[in-house]
């Protein structure tokens, strides 16, 4: 079942710190299904757009609407910060936090953490303190805590960033069967064989604004801006 | 320097002496407001160039050890009974200090005494004992707090409680409360203030000079007049009776 | 100097012979401070973290006069709950005073605003840490605080124990609203004034050594017990 | 009730009639407090941050005392300093007693500890964050600390308003080595225990006023000047 | 010239962490010249080697001794962490700050920290809190900190995790310079594409251990264990 969440709507959004315009304006739509891919150079503003989408940005003009009331697009979303957050806990204790906020019955918490520390591969560290993993480590247990709650939207800031061809190749099968079940995804990433993989369609994000947008086939094959084009190509833009 | 007792100091008379004593001698008295058994170490130390005190055993204690030379009476004043307005232990009605107490011992309201070894304290134990009653002996009505006489005030009004004070202390007393004026004039209640200067033998820096002067000018007829003259609300608090050399 | 050796020596002899005087006031210290502590945490620890993670208008201003209040003058304190629990305030009819609940409340009113600033400081890193995460889990706010209090308590610990100190130091207030009466309302730091004034320095010192290995012995065992530096984080 | 009324009004005219006792008992004791804190802070931060980032063998122990001594009862630091202080103590020839000086060594004790443990809380978090890099970089202990204090600076500013807190509002220490006396060493807090022993409470309670309105002043314009909330990171 | 400070000697290394061992036993020399590139499935123990190396982590048994005395060689070494330590300041301070350190004119410190903040793109944000950048950003300017001590050896724990094509290539270019210049590097990655390009030899880690070590032109086109082909083919080693 397609999430009744969707559309999200960006009308005319801003992000200005310090008199200065990190983001926008952006008018764009989000449909309800499949994957959005967001891809640009350092500092284009993607993270920044990913959060304003999340609601966890102040917008300094413009608007985010969702299809449902505010409160309600809120318990069903999740979101994977670049740099992945842990709380100060064990490994378990990390999984299991989001489960308790909702009071879900104990048993059934035990049974989610149990498989997702399985599916990470982390079951042998789920008494250790989850600031101690290494790096990747983290970055499986960010996505596992996000997709325990089974959310109809899930952000992605670069998942794959510090993990190994394995991990990547599993991740990107959690994801493709997340899809199957009807989760819409947005994500970022600057792995472009990635990018091609898994994208329905794809932002390319530029000094703040969306410079281009399409549909996955089109967008890699045949990038319509200059600047999509040389990024492609791995040449720095002005 | 001078370490005075907390019963002086909060008589209000400093504020009346000192600009005077300022005005005849250019002497800037520094008052330290103290325990009497502070003020006495203080003495002892050589931390002050002289102390105004009301304890009689404990003075001639300081003078035998050689702390000072000798004690110069000045004053005195006189310490009353206070109590709850309704007085239920009829204290006004006694006809001297030892029955008053023996009242109190038999009522057993709540009493409150000083507790911290000082003049009044002492005073206090000297006349339980004169009534033939023994305070250890006594149950809860009998509040030792051992706190100066404003605290020891402030605590008897909080407890609607009886309490032995000295006068000035009660006259300028701001927190009255339910408190009142219930027995004086005994002679037994007579209370004492001397003056000591530090041995300067003990304590070559004190400035034994400055004491001499201030102990001239206290026993001078100018401070008899002004001591005497000291009134609150047109009551007369201390009595000048410093006999000269 | 040699006050001080005697205080020591008396200290020693006080400690060893049980002497009950001084077993009892100890206790009614401990009580009453570790009383205070737990009601002041109780409200100063919710009320730091609140501070950390909540923006509303006034806030700095809030966070200012905290700070401020933590410079509330014990004997201000003491006066004001003097007034208001004495016979003719209103608090009078639960005959309060000069009893040691008074002299909890006074003292509960001095440690709040330490423990809440130390606690709003601590908080306030952590926030800043778990912020995006609490928020994009949708977390409300007392979850927030839960949380945050939870994953914190190490940090929450200086500022109980300097609320524990400052309760078991303090003599100005509750001198007023207690009365240092013996046998009801007397604790160290009050018999500690009561022989400084009555010039017995070396009781006094005595006690206050009392006072000051008490205070040690409360805090290593605290330290001890929450194995603070084991568990830290390198 | 109507005492703390009277307080109020008598604070207003005592302040509005620029009152010169008032004036000079109030100067005498931001000049007292403000000098302990800068010491105490010369001291305690470089310790407490020390502390966070140097492990020895008693260093836990180290902690424990340090947060025990925040609850140095100020009558037994004001006994000790006047016992070392006082003529016919080591320190006497200096003539330090009954003055201001004297008033700013027992606050100094009395608030570096409190001042050290909680810089060293604050530093922890930060050392945590910085450690590999500072000693990636090779830096030299006074380094660590240095950068520390610095980046760390508005976390510090709990400690030292705790500690200036702590100190201007004291009045069990100050008593005894400062001698309350009238023109010289008379402080806010050693005047509202004067008028309190005298049962005047509104006067009392007015110099209380007026002592936590010039804490709030002080709380207001440091946060006011180092912009503490608006340089947040978030 | 290359640097005296070579060769490194690992002897019998071992970290173990609360009863783990985490590393271990390693025995390795690193010679002078080259990059070494380390490569590995997450959690393998790569940024615990590197650290080890570094000596910023605890050994449990073992020595790691350079050919000069310690002292001397912490003086000479730069370490880029796999998530990048901002220091709370503005971001040309923070390329500031290992030149105060070493009691540098200030001219010449001044002169250093534009150099390299044009070379990383971040002149205009040099007033910016570093803490604020975006993830790639921080990235580059761990690196630009680190490069600017010119280090004799350098340690990069997946200095391009985050950035986008461009500026890979943009570093990877600052690498094959700084190689010219005899800097002895040492680094991790999970972009064996990378891996590839610049590695003079490289180490495969397994479970703690140093599974395999060769000349890259062997390491890559003819791995020797069954795991390290695994590896390559992006399979999970069990
Ligand atoms: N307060 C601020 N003032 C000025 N610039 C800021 C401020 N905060 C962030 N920025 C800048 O805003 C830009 C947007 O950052 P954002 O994190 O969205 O980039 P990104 O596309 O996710 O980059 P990356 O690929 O490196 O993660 C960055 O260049 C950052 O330096
Ligand atoms: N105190 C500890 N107790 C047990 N295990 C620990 C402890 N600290 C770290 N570990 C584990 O040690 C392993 C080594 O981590 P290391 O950071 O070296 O891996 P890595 O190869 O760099 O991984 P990545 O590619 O994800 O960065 C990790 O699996 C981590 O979970
Ligand atoms: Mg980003
Ligand atoms: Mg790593």
């Amino acid at each position: 079942m397609v999430s009744v969440m969707l559309p999200l709507t960006l009308k005319d959004v801003s992000v200005r710190r310090r008199g200065k315009r990190l983001l926008g304006p952006v008018n764009l739509t989000l449909n309800p299904e499949g994957l959005t891919m967001i891809v640009g150079p350092n500092g284009s503003g993607k993270t920044t757009l990913l959060r304003v989408m999340h609601g966890v940005e102040r917008l300094s003009e413009g608007s985010a609407t969702w299809a449902v009331p505010e409160e309600e697009a809120r318990h069903r979303q999740s979101y994977v910060f670049q740099t992945p957050i842990m709380l100060r806990r064990t490994v378990a204790d990390n999984l299991r936090y989001p489960l308790q906020l909702t009071a879900k019955p104990r048993a059934e918490i035990e049974e989610l953490v149990h498989h997702w520390l399985k599916r990470i591969g982390l079951d042998a560290r789920m008494g250790l303190q989850a600031t101690r993993l290494s790096g990747g480590e983290k970055q499986k247990l960010a996505l596992a805590r996000a997709l325990i709650r089974k959310p109809d939207v899930l952000f992605l800031d670069e998942p794959c960033a510090n993990l190994d061809g394995a991990s990547t190749r599993d991740i990107e099968t959690i994801l493709r069967s997340a899809l199957l079940e009807k989760t819409r995804i947005i994500m970022t990433t600057h792995d472009l064989g990635q990018a091609r993989r898994l994208a329905g369609d794809a932002l390319f994000m530029l000094h703040g604004v969306v410079h281009e947008r399409g549909p996955a086939s089109d967008f890699f094959s045949a990038p319509q801006t200059a600047e999509l084009q040389a990024f492609f190509r791995g040449d720095i833009i002005a | 320097k001078l370490a005075v007792t907390t019963s002086f100091e909060n008589s209000g008379l400093a504020d009346v002496l000192l600009p005077a004593i300022k005005e005849d001698l250019d002497l800037d008295v520094q008052l330290l407001v103290v325990g009497t058994g502070q003020a006495l170490r203080l003495g002892e130390a050589g931390d002050v160039d002289a102390i105004l005190v009301h304890s009689r055993t404990a003075e001639e204690k300081f003078v035998a050890e050689g702390h000072g030379t000798y004690r110069r009476e000045i004053m005195y004043n006189d310490f009353v009974f206070i109590g709850p307005k309704e007085d239920p232990a009829g204290v006004a009605k006694a006809g001297s200090a030892a029955e008053a107490l023996k009242r109190i011992g038999v009522v057993k309201p709540a009493f409150v005494s000083r507790g911290d070894d000082s003049g009044t304290h002492k005073k206090e134990i000297a006349l339980w004992q004169a009534a033939d009653l023994a305070p250890e002996s006594f149950g809860d009505w009998y509040r030792e707090v051992g706190a100066g006489m404003g605290a020891s005030l402030n605590t008897a009004a909080g407890l609607d409680a009886y309490i032995l004070a000295d006068r000035a202390s009660w006259l300028n007393f701001g927190n009255k409360a339910g408190l009142d004026l219930l027995y004086a004039g005994d002679a037994a209640l007579f209370n004492q203030y001397a003056f000591l200067a530090v041995n300067p033998e003990k304590h070559a820096h004190v400035r034994n000079d400055l004491a001499l002067q201030l102990e001239d000018w206290l026993t001078s007829p100018r401070a008899a007049e002004l001591i005497n003259g000291y009134t609150i609300n047109g009551e007369t608090l201390f009595i000048f009776n410093a006999k000269p050399e | 100097m040699n006050d001080i050796l005697e205080g020591l020596v008396a200290a020693f002899w006080l400690v060893v012979t049980f002497d009950p005087d001084l077993m009892q006031i100890s206790l009614r210290s401990l009580q009453v401070s570790l009383s205070a502590l737990v009601i002041a945490s109780a409200i100063a620890l919710p009320l730091g973290t609140f501070l950390a993670i909540r923006r509303f208008r006034y806030r700095r201003l809030t966070i200012s006069l905290l700070n401020a209040l933590m410079g509330l003058p014990p004997v201000v304190v003491g006066l004001i709950v003097y007034i208001l629990l004495s016979r003719s305030g209103p608090f009078g009819v639960l005959g309060l005073l000069f009893t040691p609940t008074a002299m909890i409340i006074a003292q509960v009113i001095i440690i709040t605003p330490l423990i809440a600033s130390i606690t709003h400081q601590a908080m306030r890193e952590l926030w800043a840490e778990y912020h995006d995460l609490l928020i994009s889990l949708n977390t409300s706010g007392w979850q927030r605080i839960k949380t945050l209090i939870w994953d914190g308590r190490r940090n929450l610990l200086t500022a109980s124990l300097a609320g524990f100190g400052r309760a078991i130091g303090e003599v100005g207030a509750i001198m007023i609203v207690g009365g240092n009466i013996d046998n009801a309302t007397r604790v160290l730091t009050t018999a500690i004034a009561l022989e400084t004034g009555k010039g017995d320095f070396a009781l006094a010192l005595a006690l206050g050594f009392v006072l000051i290995a008490l205070a040690i012995g409360i805090n290593i065992s605290i330290h001890w017990l929450s194995r603070t530096e084991r568990e830290g984080r390198w």
